[in-house]
């Protein structure tokens, strides 16, 4: 059997599901909700280029490059956040959200 | 004359000005501040009251139509569209009649913050007018809602004990009913391309969207005027509010919801309002014997009077639906009665209340020994309350039992028995406050009128009696446009 | 084309067991160890399919640079990371029903794949795409839109990557004013002039005074 | 496409990145120049808004920038908006001790990348400016690092903003996949006549995405936390303009890539507008602090804006432009009050803290009362315009339910607005008040003179300008 598009998606999806599962599991643990953020645009980007190829035009390949890119500076971004947050806290769990607080 | 009405209705702002100048050059707290401040809203709404009178002068009661119309652009399919009929006009004058001897009843009772005060009453005043000179939707409908921020205020600040509850439930149920309102307009709005109060007076909505409309509409002015069962924020309102409080708001504000049903829901939607009469007659006759009952049971002079009101109004609505000329004449000519005479009665209370700092009914008895002026003044708007003939009370409800008789006869049978009710109750008031022996020692010291207040009541009681003997002066004036409304809405419905 | 099928089903297994480690591991470093082996395989996916400049620019971007900051970081931190995983069990519901959620959508785009095909194209084996095509390299594909038609764009993730710089110095870097600094252009700039000053020492006395 | 012509309608763009890398020059190499870099960053701010204001229109890029008149309705509103932030967080931060140059930059390059989103016609362009503002705006939540609270705030916003990029971005690869192209012109003609299954679920996760970015429910959850632990003038700047920015975005995106689904996603908007408007009402009830509140109130108040767009139409698109600028000049006011006020020393955020504003502070007092009166939409001041025309919109297109539900909640939203009414003017004072910083005092009381009376008159301009960029989202 040949591997088509399909199969692709299938991967990224799969990810992509991971990658909010790990979130919504992984409530206080912001390191891991990081490296789960990572997963789902790794996910993306597999759709990206999936279909780029799929599609014999390049755009999604840039696209993706793009997604690599910012990627990278959100994470540069969200852990210098997290070492801030650590220098207050000593810790990085977060509270919960909670829809009642006063 | 163009631009009277924009005079008018803007006037009071000009005191508004006045008196932020005064607090920001003067010293707030000074007396001299504060009586400079009373002057200035006195003066300000007597300019305002004498403008109207003017205007009314220039009136033509032969037309039919909106006179001193102005209309200018303002942006997308609104209009700046002001313009009197031969019903508004004799609003906006009540209002302006009313304000000053409010301003004049707060002379002495309002202390804290007596320039907020005066903005307040004053801005109350240039909303209250415009409700009733507006003829855009939207222009309309600022008046009308943004009257309660002021009023929230004057209850919430330099009201009763439980003012704070008061204030919140009359804002949010007349928010409730006047966003429905909100709706209904804008679907007017956006289905007929117009704001324009005298275009969708002759524009035809389909007969199951004026359904719609219509409740919606009356959302917004059974609470205000106030209908059963959405009446009971006024007694609470009524009971907390400072007496030029009340006055206004029994006086104009509760006018408003019958002037609204004149001008919109029986000339915009006249299928709709045919469908619904009964049901509002159902509400009205529950409203008058109702209320009147609980009124009888009342123990605070301020609630029973407030309960009065709502059968009063019971009466209005009666006469509005029955689609008849008399109907309609007896319904504007009761609500003015009304304005005067239930805004007379709460000066009535209030004198009382401010020597004594207690409303009980229980509390009082006798006092005719140590007041005879004041029993006599008393006396003279309970017998207008009761609809004694010669009073200004009898012509309005004679006329709504008239229309009503032509529209439905059992109605108009359950509302008089509504009018038998009201003589019970306030004749008991009566007796119980004014006559009898003078048993509470605390009011042996108690001092009849003094000028300020006899210059509040006797306007009062002459346009009580004028009103009494001389309706066609009245009827004159609305003569023409009731019968064009009268009119149109026959033979909308066919009849 | 099986050879492709091995290699795809090979990788795609690894990415996948590799990501939900990644998420369940009880040591943070070792789920940006996990990180990494998940972006090392899409990597391989990505050559499978024909576009090696990604899968280069995977490796060296994400492996080279972001796991490697993200081990940093998690390493910097003392953390205690037991504590942190107290939620997981509580969380689990939440997180299943969402993935379960997420699983349906999945497997509707999957189908809609198979039996429509995306856009335009019938359902055909993976082809190379427009850089096979052209006879040029996937590189060289990319690099001749980037620069013209996405000019734009490219500008713009510049200025995402500067506001990431001044970001990371914001937060994070601190001025300690006793901490003394060497400061180069001093140091050249110093002449024997300045630096040396010449005391004529009388015998039996110090140069204290 | 001409690169010199495309420079043509990237005015606004040029002046902001360059003027970024400019300033960035200046702070770095004069330490104690941060006035200037402030003053710098509002004069190319506003050159911009000129800039997007005059230039011809036009598009470039393939279709990257799109310099429509909704761009340029929306770009004047956000970088104007963004100007009046620079002062007013600056001068916050200095009175704490932080001189940062970085602050003005960062609202330059927020601006920029809002700017970018308002006239994105293509996902890639659509993505990279929601990153480039939103990667500022995190930093900014985040600056006043020593306080715990702000970075606790900054790390809950990034989480969510980051999750809602993720969220976003597999909408758009989805979208690019099964309609063949990421530039919307191209995805409006291969939707037409509706949506495929594979489309549309990148169309929905595309409008999870936006949702999360606007804080709309159910994509909420950290909202409250993030808006009362970020500093007020950051939550003024973040509450206001990126938001009309997202809008612009949403409804670009979905009027010009997807009219042909209109029908599909007309029902998922009014879901969500419903649903915002809900919570913002009732769990707006329990909140004593006010910035909470105002994430409430916020979200409510993007519901009904959503509502607006809902209607599917350009009058609703018109709605929505009109709504967004109204609101965004009560956002930024009230939490101008805010950062004006003070007690000893201590920021006032909570109800209570303002137990008599009105005596002790009465331009502030006024200026709060009217902010909460145009939050719950009481006429005359312009939160009631900003309603009217949603309502309006939404009435005429049929949604006469969700319509009457919106204001329903509006009613619930009012006792919360009510009771901080009567809080400032019923309620006796604890105590005097610092005297308020003068910069967001008079900012504060300026767009409340805006918000009653002076939007009676601005409406003449808006009204036309806003239907004018209404036309160009290509509804009918």
């Amino acid at each position: 059997m040949s591997i088509g598009l399909a199969h692709y998606l299938a991967v990224a999806a799969i990810l992509f599901t991971i990658g909010v599962f790990g979130i919504f599991v992984n409530r206080k643990n912001v390191i891991v909700i990081l490296m789960s953020i990572e997963l789902i645009l790794l996910a993306v980007n597999i759709n990206l280029v999936a279909f780029s190829v799929y599609l014999g035009n390049v755009v999604g390949q840039v696209f993706a490059m793009f997604v690599l890119t910012v990627a990278a500076a959100e994470a540069a971004v969200g852990l210098a956040i997290l070492v801030t947050f650590f220098r207050n806290r000593g810790d990085i769990a977060v509270d919960d959200a909670s829809m009642m607080k006063g | 004359m163009t631009g009277i009405l924009s005079l008018t209705t803007f006037a009071p702002i000009v005191g508004v000005v006045g008196i932020l100048i005064l607090r920001f050059f003067g010293r707030p707290e000074e007396p001299r501040t504060l009586n400079a401040a009373r002057w200035i809203a006195l003066i300000a709404t007597l300019a305002t009251f004498a403008l109207s009178v003017l205007m009314l002068a220039g009136f033509d009661p032969n037309q039919a139509g909106f006179q001193y119309l102005e209309d200018a652009p303002w942006f997308g399919v609104f209009r700046y569209r002001m313009g009197v009929d031969g019903i508004s006009v004799l609003f906006v004058i009540l209002t302006t009649f009313l304000t000053p001897l409010c301003i004049i009843a707060s002379w002495k009772s309002i202390t804290s913050r007596v320039l907020e005060y005066m903005i307040a009453f004053l801005m109350l005043e240039t909303l209250m007018i415009g409700v009733f000179t507006a003829l855009d939707l939207i222009l309309f409908y600022i008046f009308f809602e943004f009257g309660l921020i002021p009023m929230f205020l004057i209850i919430g600040i330099w009201g009763g004990q439980r003012r704070v509850y008061a204030a919140f439930k009359f804002f949010l149920y007349t928010l409730l009913g006047s966003v429905l309102m909100l709706a209904a307009i804008l679907t007017m709005v956006a289905i007929s391309g117009t704001s324009s109060i005298p275009a969708l007076m002759t524009y035809h909505f389909d007969p199951g969207l004026q359904i719609w409309l219509w409740l919606a509409f009356t959302a917004s002015f059974a609470v205000k005027l106030p209908m059963w069962p959405v009446h009971t924020w006024l007694p609470d309102a009524h009971v907390e509010a400072p007496t030029a409080g009340s006055v206004v708001l029994a006086g104009i504000l509760l006018k408003m919801g019958g002037y609204g049903f004149l001008r919109f829901s029986l000339p915009m939607f006249p299928s709709a309002s045919q469908f619904f009469t009964p049901l509002v007659f159902a509400l009205s006759v529950i409203a008058v014997i109702y209320t009147s009952l609980v009124a009888w049971r009342q123990v605070d002079m301020k609630k029973l009077i407030a309960y009065s009101s709502v059968a009063h109004m019971g009466l209005v609505t009666i006469g509005i639906f029955s689609g008849n000329v008399q109907g309609e004449q007896g319904a504007i000519y009761q609500m003015l009665s009304h304005g005067v005479i239930s805004g007379a009665l709460f000066l009535c209370v209030g004198v009382v209340y401010d020597r004594m700092h207690t409303r009980e009914i229980a509390f009082y008895g006798g006092v005719v020994n140590r007041m005879p002026w004041y029993a006599a003044v008393f006396m003279l708007f309970t017998m207008g309350n009761v609809g004694l003939p010669g009073t200004s009370g009898f012509v309005g409800e004679m006329l709504s039992m008239t229309g009503a008789y032509a529209a439905s006869t059992w109605t108009a049978i359950l509302a008089a028995t509504g009018v038998i009710l009201s003589a019970v109750y306030m004749l008991t008031l009566y007796r119980k406050v004014v006559f009898g022996e003078l048993v509470n020692p605390k009011l042996a010291a108690i001092a009849d009128l003094e000028v300020r207040e006899v210059v509040i009541f006797a306007p009062l009681m002459v346009a009580t009696l004028l009103m009494g003997v001389m309706p066609s002066w009245i009827f004159n004036v609305t003569q023409a446009s009731v019968d064009h409304l009268t009119q149109t809405y026959r033979a909308a419905i066919g009849g | 084309m099986a050879l492709q099928a091995i290699a795809f089903y090979l990788l795609a297994a690894v990415t996948i067991a590799a990501g939900f480690a990644v998420v369940s591991a009880r040591n943070p470093v070792h789920s940006v160890l996990f990180l990494i082996a998940a972006f090392f395989s899409a990597a391989g996916l990505f050559v499978l399919m024909g576009a090696e400049f990604l899968a280069m620019l995977l490796v060296v971007v994400y492996v080279g640079a972001v796991a490697v900051l993200f081990l940093f970081v998690v390493m910097m931190l003392d953390v205690d990371f037991a504590a942190l995983r107290q939620g997981f069990a509580r969380y689990m519901p939440l997180g299943g029903l969402v993935a379960g959620g997420l699983a349906i959508e999945m497997v509707v785009v999957s189908t809609t794949v198979a039996t429509q095909g995306a856009a335009r194209l019938n359902d055909q084996p993976m082809a190379r795409g427009a850089a096979a095509a052209a006879n040029v390299t996937n590189a060289e594909a990319i690099g001749r839109v980037l620069y013209t038609n996405y000019i734009y764009f490219f500008q713009a993730a510049g200025m995402v990557l500067l506001v990431a710089m001044i970001g990371a110095i914001v937060l994070t870097l601190r001025h300690k004013p006793h901490v003394r600094r060497q400061v180069i252009a001093d140091q050249v700039a110093r002449t024997p002039g300045a630096g040396l000053r010449m005391v004529s020492l009388k015998p039996g006395r110090g140069v204290g005074e | 496409m001409n690169f010199s012509a495309g420079l043509a309608v990237a005015y606004p763009e040029l002046i902001l990145g360059a003027g970024a890398l400019l300033l960035l020059v200046v702070g770095a190499f004069a330490p104690r120049s941060t006035g200037v870099v402030g003053a710098l960053s509002i004069l190319a701010l506003v050159a911009a808004a000129v800039a997007a204001a005059v230039q011809p229109l036009g598009s470039a890029f393939a279709g990257g920038l799109v310099f429509d008149s909704a761009a340029a309705f929306a770009k004047v509103a956000i970088y104007l908006a963004s100007a009046v932030c620079v002062p007013l967080g600056q001068r916050w931060f200095e009175r704490r001790g932080i001189r940062n140059f970085e602050f003005p930059i960062l609202i330059v390059i927020a601006a920029l990348g809002m700017g970018i989103m308002a006239s994105s016609g293509d996902l890639i362009s659509l993505y990279l400016g929601v990153e480039l503002h939103s990667l500022a705006l995190y930093v900014l939540a985040a600056m006043h690092r020593d306080d715990a609270r702000a970075s606790e705030a900054g790390l809950k916003y990034f989480v969510l903003g980051a999750l809602s990029s993720g969220l976003l971005l597999y909408g758009a690869s989805l979208i690019y996949g099964f309609a063949g192209s990421t530039i919307f012109t191209d995805i409006a003609a291969a939707v037409r006549g509706g949506a495929g299954t594979g489309v549309l679920f990148g169309l929905i996760f595309l409008i999870c995405g936006l949702a999360f970015k606007v804080s709309a429910a159910p994509f909420h959850m950290w909202t409250p936390d993030v808006y009362e632990g970020a500093p007020t003038p950051v939550v003024a700047f973040f509450a206001a303009a990126p938001k009309l920015a997202a809008m612009v975005l949403f409804g670009r995106a979905l009027g010009q890539g997807f009219a042909g689904a209109a029908g599909q996603w007309q029902e998922v908007l009014i879901a969500i507008a419903l649903i915002s408007v809900a919570v913002g009402a009732f769990a707006g009830l329990a909140q004593r602090n006010l910035k909470r509140l105002w994430a409430y109130s916020s979200i409510a108040n993007v519901g009904y804006a959503i509502l607006g767009m809902a209607s599917g139409t350009a009058e609703g698109m018109q709605s929505m432009l009109v709504f967004m600028v109204l609101y965004m000049i009560d956002v930024t006011g009230f939490f101008a009050c805010l950062a004006a006020l003070s007690r000893q020393g201590r920021p006032m955020e909570t109800i209570d803290d303002m137990a008599g504003l009105i005596k002790a502070q009465p331009g502030l007092g006024l200026a709060m009362t009217a902010f909460s009166l145009s939050a719950l939409g009481l006429p005359p001041f312009s939160g009631f315009w900003a309603k009217v025309y949603v309502f309006k919109a939404a009435l005429h297109a049929g949604l006469a339910w969700p319509a009457v539900l919106g204001l329903v909640g509006s009613v619930v939203a009012a006792f919360y607005y009510l009771r901080l009414v009567k809080v400032i003017w019923f309620d006796a004072a604890e105590g005097a008040t610092d005297r308020p910083a003068p910069e967001a005092r008079g900012i504060a009381v300026a767009l409340a003179l805006f918000s009653f009376p002076v939007v009676m008159v601005a409406l003449r301009w808006i009204d036309p300008l806003a239907a004018t960029a209404a036309r160009a989202f290509g509804l009918a």
